[in-house]
C-alpha cells in the first residue's frame, strides 16, 4: 500500500502500462488458442488474422460511415435515457407516495427483452432511426433509473436535516444534497447504460437492417466471413473501452471530492 | 401514370433478406426494369420477418421477402398479406442443390432414415427447414418424431456439426459449400428430396394495398418478372451482383449452388409443402391454393 | 418566542421502544440565550431536533412564535452535534457557508460581505477554497458555525457546536455568540457539556434528567450581562453557579425516578 | 409539507399496501383497455384477449417444460454472476494493479452484444446449458461488478483507519468492513442483475435451443402468435416482479442497519 | 517506547501544498501517559495518524519500541476523533467492540468478559445490542472508547475522546483512563483540548504551535500520582500549571514564527 502510494514513475503512465498489459495479454491467449488447435481455426480466426482485417477496415470510408450511424444511434439514445431516467428518478426518488407507487410497474417492466419489442417498434416507428432509438433507451433507461433511486436513498440523515433547517425546498435540496450524494451511483448507471446502448444499438441494426456496424456484422455472419465478423466484434468492444474512457475523464471531473476519485483510501 | 416516363416514377420499398435469393430484386434495379415499370425502387434489409412483416403490415414498405413456411405461419395466424411474385425456388437436382443436411465427414450416418433419435439443427423451428426435414426423413422410411430438432443459425451450423453438438444440419448456400470445403458430407438435398423445384420463398404485400393499389402491384409484379427471367438466364451476373451486397468472399461466390428463380409457383410443389406442414403441426389449416398463391 | 409542552418522544426500534424524551416543558422568551445542558444521551439532539421540525414527537407540542412547528421553519438556523456529517463533501467551505444564503436569494454583493466576516469571526478566511474533509476536526465545526452565523436565523439552535476546538478559540467563539445574540437579538438555544460554558453564556440554564428525560431544572443566570473571559468567570457568584449546575449534573447521571416530582419547577439559587 | 411526513413510521396497513401494489398497474391497464379498444392492428394485443391466452397459454404442460428449466437456468447463472460479480469486485476494486490491468478488457467484452458473443460461447462451450448460463452470466455479471468495485474504492476513510489501527486486515477486514460497507452498492447492482438475467435467458434460448421460456417467446414472435408472444412477455414480467420482491426482502434483512442509518422507511 | 524525530507532514492538495506538520521531536518513555494540546488545526490528529501508521509522514521518523513504525502496529489501540464515522453501523455497539479481539483470536469466554468489562467502564452495558446510529453523540464516543480499552493495547492513541460527553461521564472517564494506564502499564498519547484535563490527566503535557507545527513546550506534570477529582484540581501546584498551558495555548495560536527558536525546549515550571 505505502510502496504505491510513493510511487515516483508517472502514476497515470504506470495505469496505461497496466491497462495496455491486460490487452496485449489477452490477444496472446487469443492467438494461441486457435494455432495450438484448441479451437478451429475457421471458426476462430488467431487474433492477427483478424487484427489485419481490422486495419484494412480502418482504411475504407464505408466502416467509418457505420461506426458514425452506430455512434449516433447509440449517443442519441444513452442521452435521451439518461435525461429521462434522471427526471423520473429525480421525480420518483424524492417522493415517498410515487416511489410506492410505481414499484410494481417499474419491476414488472424492467425484465422485458427490448428484443421483443422490435416487432412493436418496427410498427410504430418504421425502420427508421426511431426504431433503433427506441430499443436503445428501452434497455438503458431502467439501467441509469435503478441506480439513481439507490443513489437518491444513499442520502446522508444529517446532511439532509441540515438542508432542511436552513429552508431549503424540495428543489434546492434535489440540487445541492441529493444530486451530489446520487452522482456517483449515477456514473455507475451511466457507465452500465453506455455499454447497454451500444449493445442495443448494433443488435437493433442487426435485426432491423438499419445501417450501422450491426448491419455489417450481420452481413459478414451470413455471409460467412469469419474474420471480418470478428474484426467488427473486435471494434465493437474498442468502442466499448474507448467510452469507458471518456466515462472516467468526466468522472474525475464531476466527483472529485469523492472518496473514490480523491483516494484517501488507497487500495 | 406513363409506362417507362422518367417524370414521375412511383416510390416503392421492398424488404428482403440480403442472400442470394433475392440477387434478382438487385439484378432489376441494375439493369432498370423497376423504373421501366415507372418504379423508383429502394431495398431495405432485415435479418428475418421480425422487422419485415410489422413494417408491411403498418405501410412502411409496400412489399417484402419471405420464406414460404413463414407466410403460410401467417395466413394462418390471419396476418393480412398477399403473395404478389415467386421469387427463389430449390434447383430440384438431388445431387446439387442450393440447400442441404449436412453431416461430418466421419458421421456414421449414412441415410436419413438414420437420424432416428439423433439431433438435427435448423435455422428456425416450426418453419419450411424442419418440415422439409421432417418429411423427408419420413418418406426415407425414418421417423421423424424421434428426432429432435433445434435452432442454430445458419453461420454456426457447421461448427456445430463439426464439434458434435449436433449431429446433422440443414442448411442453405453459401454454407452448403463452406461445409463441404470443411470435409463434411451431404446427407442429403433435402429440398430437392421433398419436391421438384419447391418455391423456398415469395415476395408478399399487405392485403391492403394488394386490394387498394392493384396498379401498384401489376406494375411490381411485371419488373419482378423481368427480373427473375433475367436473373435465370444470367447466373454470372447473379454471382456478381451477389457479390456486392453480401460479405460472402469470392472464392466461396464462385463455388455456391444458384437457386432456380422461377416466374411462376411450383403449385404441386407448395401443395405439397402445405399438406406437410399441416401434417407436422406448423399451421392449423392448411392454406387453400387458389386464395394462397397470386 | 419558542413554548415547548409536554414534550415526548419514543424511537420505534425493532425489539423495543426507546422513550428518549419522556415529558419537557419550557419556554423561551424572544431574544433569550438558554443553555441546555445534560447527562450523556438524554435527550438533547433529539429535542433539538423536534423543535427544528426535522422528527415529530410522539406526543406533546412545540409552538414557535405562537405556531406550531410542523416542518423545518425558515428563520432557524441549526448547528448540528455531527459536524462532520452534516457539510456538504462536494462544496469547497465557502459554497458551504454561502448556500443557505444563496437559497434565500441574498443578493450576491452582500452574501459574499456575509460569508466573508462569518469565516473572518470563526477564524477560517484562509481556508475558503477548501473542502471539508481537507480541515481538522474542529476547523470542520467551525465552519458549520459560520454557516449558521452567516444565515442570520431568528432562532439558533446549537448542539455542542464548540466540542472539537481548543481552549481559546472556545473562548473567543464564546464571545462571538454573545455578540451577535446581543447585536441581531437572536433567541438562541445551546446546548453543551462544559458546565463553565452554559453558565458563561446563558442567561438561563436547563438541566435534562437523564433518558427518560424530564427538565430536572431551569436556572436562571444572574450574572451581569456585559461578560468576560477573565473577570466573568472569577466572579464569586460564577463559582455559585457552576458548582450549582454542577452539582445538578450529578444529580441527573442518578436517574429521573425520584426527581421527578420536584423536577419541573423553575428554581433560582439563592 | 410532504418532506416532513416522509420520516412519520406508520404502521402499514395491508390495504394500503395492496393499493399501492395494484394501484398503478390496474390504472394503467384501463387505459390500455381505453386506447386498445378500436384497435384491429394485429400487433397490439387487447387486455382481456391476452389474460385469456396467458391462461391458455401458460398452465399446464408449458409451465413445466419451459418455464421451469428456464428458471432453473436463470437461478444458477445469478447466482455464479453476483458471486463473482462480489468476488471479482471485491479483488479488483481493492488492487490498484489489477483494476489497471483488467478494467479495459472488462470493458471490451462489456461492450459485446450477447447475439455476437452467443456463437462464440457456442464454439467454446457447446451447444448446452452450460452455454446458456454462461450467456446470463456474461450479462448479469456487470452491474453486481461495476458497483462492487465503485463501492469498494469510495469505503469510509475513517472506517478504514480503524480497521487498520486494530490490525484488522485480509480475509477478516472484507468480512467485517469491506463487504458490509459495499453492501448497499451491491444490492442496487444485484438489483439491475435480475432483470438483466431474465433478458439474457430470452436471448439465451434464441440459439441452439428446442424449449425454454424465451424459446417459446421468440417461437411465437416468429410464427406470428402475436397475443402468445405477449402473454410471454407478460410472463417476464411476472418472474421479474416475483424476483423483485424476493429480492426486497433479503434486501430488507441484509441492510436493516443501512436503512436504519439512512432514515429509509420500509414501504410497500 | 515512542520516539518521534524531525516529524514533517506536507498534504498534496490540487492547488498547493499545505505543511500541516513542520517539525515535531518528542519520546515517550515506556507506560507514560502524556497529553497534546495544541490550537485547532495545528496537526494534532495528523501527527496521531502518522505515529499509528496510517499515514506516511513527508519526512522525520517514528520509531516505537525500537522498531520504526511503517504500518500500523499489533499492539496498538486508536480512538479517532471521528467517532462516528468510526463504529461499524451494521454492526451492534457489542460486534463493534469485541470485534478487535475476535481478530486477535481472543477465546470466546475471555473476550466476552473483556467486552462487558469495557462497556460497564464507560457505562454502556444497557445497550450492547443497539446499533451505534441508534445511540446519541455521547454514547457513540463511549463504544469507541470501549473497543479501545477492550483491546488492551500497548500504547493507546486518544484524539479528543471525551469531546462528546457531559461533565460527569467526562470526569468519570477520566478517572478510568489514569486508573487502566496504572493498571495496565500502557503507553498512552492523549489529544485534548480541555486544558484541566489535560493536566489532571497527564504526566506531561506537550502543547504544539499552531500549523505549520513544531512543539512549543513539553511541560512535566509534577502532580501526585493519586489523583481525584475534588483535591487534585484544587491543588494550588494544579491552579498554576493549568494557567501555564493556557498562557502556552494563547501564545501558539499568535503562531509558530517567533517561537521556533525557542520551541523545543523542555521546560518544566519553575
Ligand atoms: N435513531 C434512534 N433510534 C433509537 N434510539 C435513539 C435514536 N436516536 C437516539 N436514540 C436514543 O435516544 C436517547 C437520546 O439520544 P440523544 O441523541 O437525544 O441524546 P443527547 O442528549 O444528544 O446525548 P449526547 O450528549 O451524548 O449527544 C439515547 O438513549 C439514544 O440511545
Ligand atoms: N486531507 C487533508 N488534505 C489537506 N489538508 C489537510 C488534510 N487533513 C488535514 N489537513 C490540514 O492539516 C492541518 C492539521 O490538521 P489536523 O486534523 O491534524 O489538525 P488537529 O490538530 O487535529 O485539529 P483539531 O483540533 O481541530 O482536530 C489543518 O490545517 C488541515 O487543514
Ligand atoms: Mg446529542
Ligand atoms: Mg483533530
Amino acid at each position: 500500500m505505502r510502496k504505491q502510494r510513493s510511487a515516483v514513475a508517472g502514476p497515470k503512465a504506470k495505469a496505461l502500462g497496466l491497462g495496455i498489459g491486460g490487452i496485449v495479454l489477452f490477444f496472446l491467449i487469443w492467438e494461441a488458442a486457435p494455432r495450438l488447435g484448441l479451437v478451429s481455426d475457421r471458426y476462430l480466426p488467431p487474433a492477427s488474422e483478424v487484427l489485419v482485417r481490422l486495419g484494412q477496415y480502418l482504411t475504407e470510408a464505408a466502416f467509418w460511415n457505420d461506426v458514425a450511424d452506430t455512434m449516433t444511434s447509440w449517443a442519441l439514445g444513452l442521452a435521451i435515457a439518461t435525461v429521462a431516467a434522471i427526471v423520473v428518478g429525480l421525480v420518483i426518488g424524492s417522493s415517498r407516495f410515487l416511489r410506492r407507487a410505481t414499484h410494481t410497474t417499474i419491476e414488472f417492466l424492467r425484465p422485458i427483452p427490448s428484443v421483443a419489442l422490435i416487432p412493436l417498434a418496427v410498427l410504430i416507428f418504421g425502420t427508421s432511426i426511431e426504431s433503433t432509438l427506441l430499443l436503445v433507451v428501452y434497455a438503458s433507461f431502467w439501467q441509469v433509473l435503478l441506480q439513481l433511486l439507490y443513489g437518491i436513498a444513499d442520502v446522508d440523515a444529517v446532511a439532509n436535516d441540515t438542508a432542511k433547517s436552513y429552508g431549503l425546498g424540495r428543489l434546492a435540496r434535489v440540487r445541492y444534497v441529493i444530486w451530489p450524494t446520487a452522482l456517483p451511483y449515477l456514473m455507475t448507471g451511466l457507465r452500465l447504460a453506455a455499454a447497454v446502448a451500444l449493445i442495443l444499438a448494433i443488435t437493433a441494426e442487426l435485426i432491423i437492417g438499419t445501417p450501422g456496424l450491426g448491419k455489417q456484422i450481420a452481413l459478414t455472419q451470413s455471409g460467412g466471413a469469419i474474420s471480418s465478423m470478428y474484426a467488427l466484434v473486435l471494434a465493437t468492444g474498442m468502442i466499448g473501452v474507448l467510452i469507458n474512457l471518456g466515462a472516467r475523464i468526466l468522472e474525475k471531473r464531476v466527483l472529485s471530492w469523492h472518496p473514490s476519485v480523491r483516494g484517501d483510501v488507497v487500495l | 401514370a406513363p409506362a417507362g416516363g422518367g417524370d414521375a416514377l412511383t416510390p416503392v420499398t421492398v424488404g428482403v433478406i440480403p442472400i442470394a435469393d433475392t440477387a434478382p430484386l438487385y439484378l432489376g434495379f441494375d439493369q432498370g426494369f423497376f423504373e421501366d415499370e415507372g418504379l423508383e425502387l429502394t431495398i431495405e434489409t432485415a435479418t428475418g420477418g421480425a422487422a419485415i412483416v410489422p413494417a408491411i403490415v403498418n405501410g412502411d414498405y409496400q412489399f417484402g421477402f419471405s420464406n414460404l413456411g413463414s407466410l403460410m405461419v401467417a395466413k394462418d395466424k390471419g396476418l393480412p398479406l398477399e403473395l404478389v411474385s415467386a421469387a427463389v425456388a430449390s434447383t430440384g437436382d438431388v445431387t446439387s442443390d442450393m440447400g442441404a443436411i449436412v453431416v461430418s465427414g466421419d458421421s456414421p450416418i449414412e441415410t436419413l432414415a438414420d437420424l432416428n433419435g439423433k439431433t438435427v439443427s435448423t435455422n428456425s423451428l416450426n418453419n419450411l427447414l424442419d418440415t422439409v426435414a421432417r418429411s423427408t426423413i419420413d418418406s426415407a422410411g425414418g421417423d421423424s418424431s424421434t428426432v429432435s430438432f433445434v435452432e442454430i443459425p445458419f453461420p454456426d451450423s457447421s461448427a456445430a456439426v463439426e464439434n458434435g453438438q449436433v449431429d446433422a444440419a440443414f442448411v442453405v448456400e453459401p454454407f452448403v459449400t463452406s461445409a463441404l470445403e470443411n470435409g463434411n458430407r451431404v446427407l442429403s438435398y433435402g429440398f430437392a428430396e421433398f419436391a421438384d423445384k419447391l418455391d423456398i420463398a415469395a415476395y408478399f404485400s399487405s392485403a391492403a394495398t394488394v386490394a387498394g393499389d392493384a396498379e401498384l402491384v401489376t406494375k411490381f409484379q411485371a419488373a419482378m418478372k423481368k427480373s427473375l427471367e433475367y436473373a435465370q438466364a444470367n447466373p454470372d451476373a447473379v454471382r456478381a451482383i451477389i457479390a456486392t451486397y453480401t460479405e460472402t468472399p469470392a472464392e466461396v461466390l464462385a463455388k455456391i449452388v444458384l437457386p432456380t428463380y422461377p416466374t411462376e409457383f411450383n403449385v404441386d410443389a407448395v401443395t405439397a409443402l402445405s399438406e406437410a406442414a399441416l401434417k407436422y403441426g406448423v399451421v392449423e389449416n392448411a392454406p387453400d391454393m387458389s386464395t394462397f398463391l397470386p | 418566542m419558542l413554548s415547548v409542552r409536554g414534550l415526548q418522544k419514543i424511537y420505534k426500534v425493532p425489539g423495543g421502544d426507546v422513550e428518549a424524551v419522556r415529558d419537557l416543558t419550557f419556554d423561551l422568551a424572544e431574544g433569550e440565550l438558554v443553555c441546555l445542558v445534560g447527562p450523556s444521551g438524554s435527550g438533547k439532539t433529539t429535542l433539538l431536533k423536534c423543535i427544528s421540525g426535522l422528527m415529530e414527537q410522539t406526543s406533546g407540542t412545540i409552538e414557535l412564535a405562537g405556531a406550531k412547528v410542523t416542518g423545518p421553519p425558515k428563520s432557524m438556523a441549526v448547528v448540528f452535534q455531527e459536524y462532520g456529517r452534516s457539510l456538504f463533501p462536494w462544496m469547497t467551505v465557502r459554497a458551504n457557508v454561502e448556500l443557505p444564503l444563496k437559497n434565500q436569494k441574498v443578493p450576491k454583493a452582500e452574501r459574499a460581505a456575509f460569508v466573508d466576516a462569518a469565516l473572518k469571526s470563526v477564524g477560517l478566511d484562509h481556508v475558503p477554497k477548501s473542502y471539508p474533509w481537507q480541515l481538522s476536526g474542529g476547523m470542520q465545526q467551525r465552519v458549520a458555525i459560520a454557516r449558521a452565523v452567516a444565515y442570520r436565523p431568528q432562532v439558533l439552535l446549537m448542539d455542542e457546536p464548540f466540542a472539537a476546538v481548543d481552549a481559546q478559540t472556545r473562548a473567543d467563539l464564546e464571545d462571538l455568540i454573545r455578540t451577535i445574540w446581543k447585536q441581531l437579538g437572536v433567541t438562541i438555544l445551546f446546548v453543551t457539556h462544559d458546565i463553565d460554558e452554559s453558565v458563561y453564556l446563558g442567561e438561563r440554564v436547563i438541566v435534562l434528567s437523564s433518558s427518560p428525560t424530564v427538565v430536572q431544572e431551569d436556572l436562571t443566570i444572574d450574572l451581569p450581562a456585559e461578560r468576560d473571559q477573565l473577570n466573568t468567570r472569577a466572579l464569586p457568584r460564577f463559582m455559585e453557579l457552576r458548582s450549582h449546575v454542577y452539582a445538578e449534573i450529578q444529580r441527573a447521571k442518578l436517574g429521573p425516578v425520584t426527581e421527578q416530582i420536584t423536577a419541573q419547577r423553575r428554581t433560582a439559587v439563592k | 409539507m410532504a418532506s416532513f411526513r416522509e420520516r412519520r413510521r406508520r404502521p402499514v396497513s395491508p390495504l394500503t399496501r395492496i393499493a399501492y401494489f395494484f394501484g398503478l398497474p390496474i390504472l394503467l391497464i384501463v387505459l390500455w383497455y381505453a386506447l386498445s379498444f378500436g384497435s384491429t392492428n394485429f400487433f397490439v394485443p387487447k387486455p382481456i384477449e391476452l389474460a385469456q391466452t396467458l391462461w391458455t397459454t401458460w398452465i399446464g404442460d408449458r409451465f413445466f417444460d419451459d418455464v421451469l428449466p428456464s428458471l432453473g437456468r436463470l437461478a444458477v447463472g445469478l447466482f455464479f454472476a453476483i458471486g463473482l460479480g462480489i468476488v471479482l469486485g471485491l479483488l479488483i476494486g481493492s488492487t490498484r494493479w489489477l483494476r489497471n490491468l483488467l478494467e479495459p478488457l472488462l470493458e471490451f467484452f462489456r461492450a459485446i452484444p450477447p447475439p455476437v458473443l452467443v456463437p462464440l460461447l457456442m464454439l467454446l462451450i457447446g451447444v448446452n446449458d452450460s452455454m446458456k448460463v454462461a450467456v446470463i452470466i456474461s450479462g448479469a455479471i456487470w452491474p453486481v461488478l461495476l458497483n462492487t468495485v465503485e463501492g469498494v474504492r469510495a469505503v469510509d476513510s475513517v472506517l478504514n483507519d480503524s480497521c487498520r489501527s486494530y490490525g484488522i486486515t485480509g480475509f477478516a477486514r472484507i468480512r467485517y468492513f469491506v463487504l458490509p460497507a459495499v453492501t448497499p452498492q451491491i444490492m442496487a447492482g444485484v438489483r439491475q442483475s435480475l432483470s438483466i438475467g431474465l433478458i439474457l435467458m430470452v436471448i439465451s434460448e434464441m440459439f441452439a435451443s428446442s424449449s425454454g421460456l424465451g424459446f417459446t417467446i421468440v417461437q411465437f414472435q416468429r410464427n406470428f402468435a402475436i397475443p402468445e408472444m405477449w402473454s410471454g412477455i407478460v410472463v417476464l414480467g411476472l418472474i421479474g416482479l416475483g424476483l423483485a420482491l424476493i429480492f426486497q426482502f433479503v434486501e430488507r434483512r441484509v441492510l436493516h442497519w443501512y436503512h436504519g442509518l439512512k432514515e429509509i422507511t420500509h414501504d410497500s
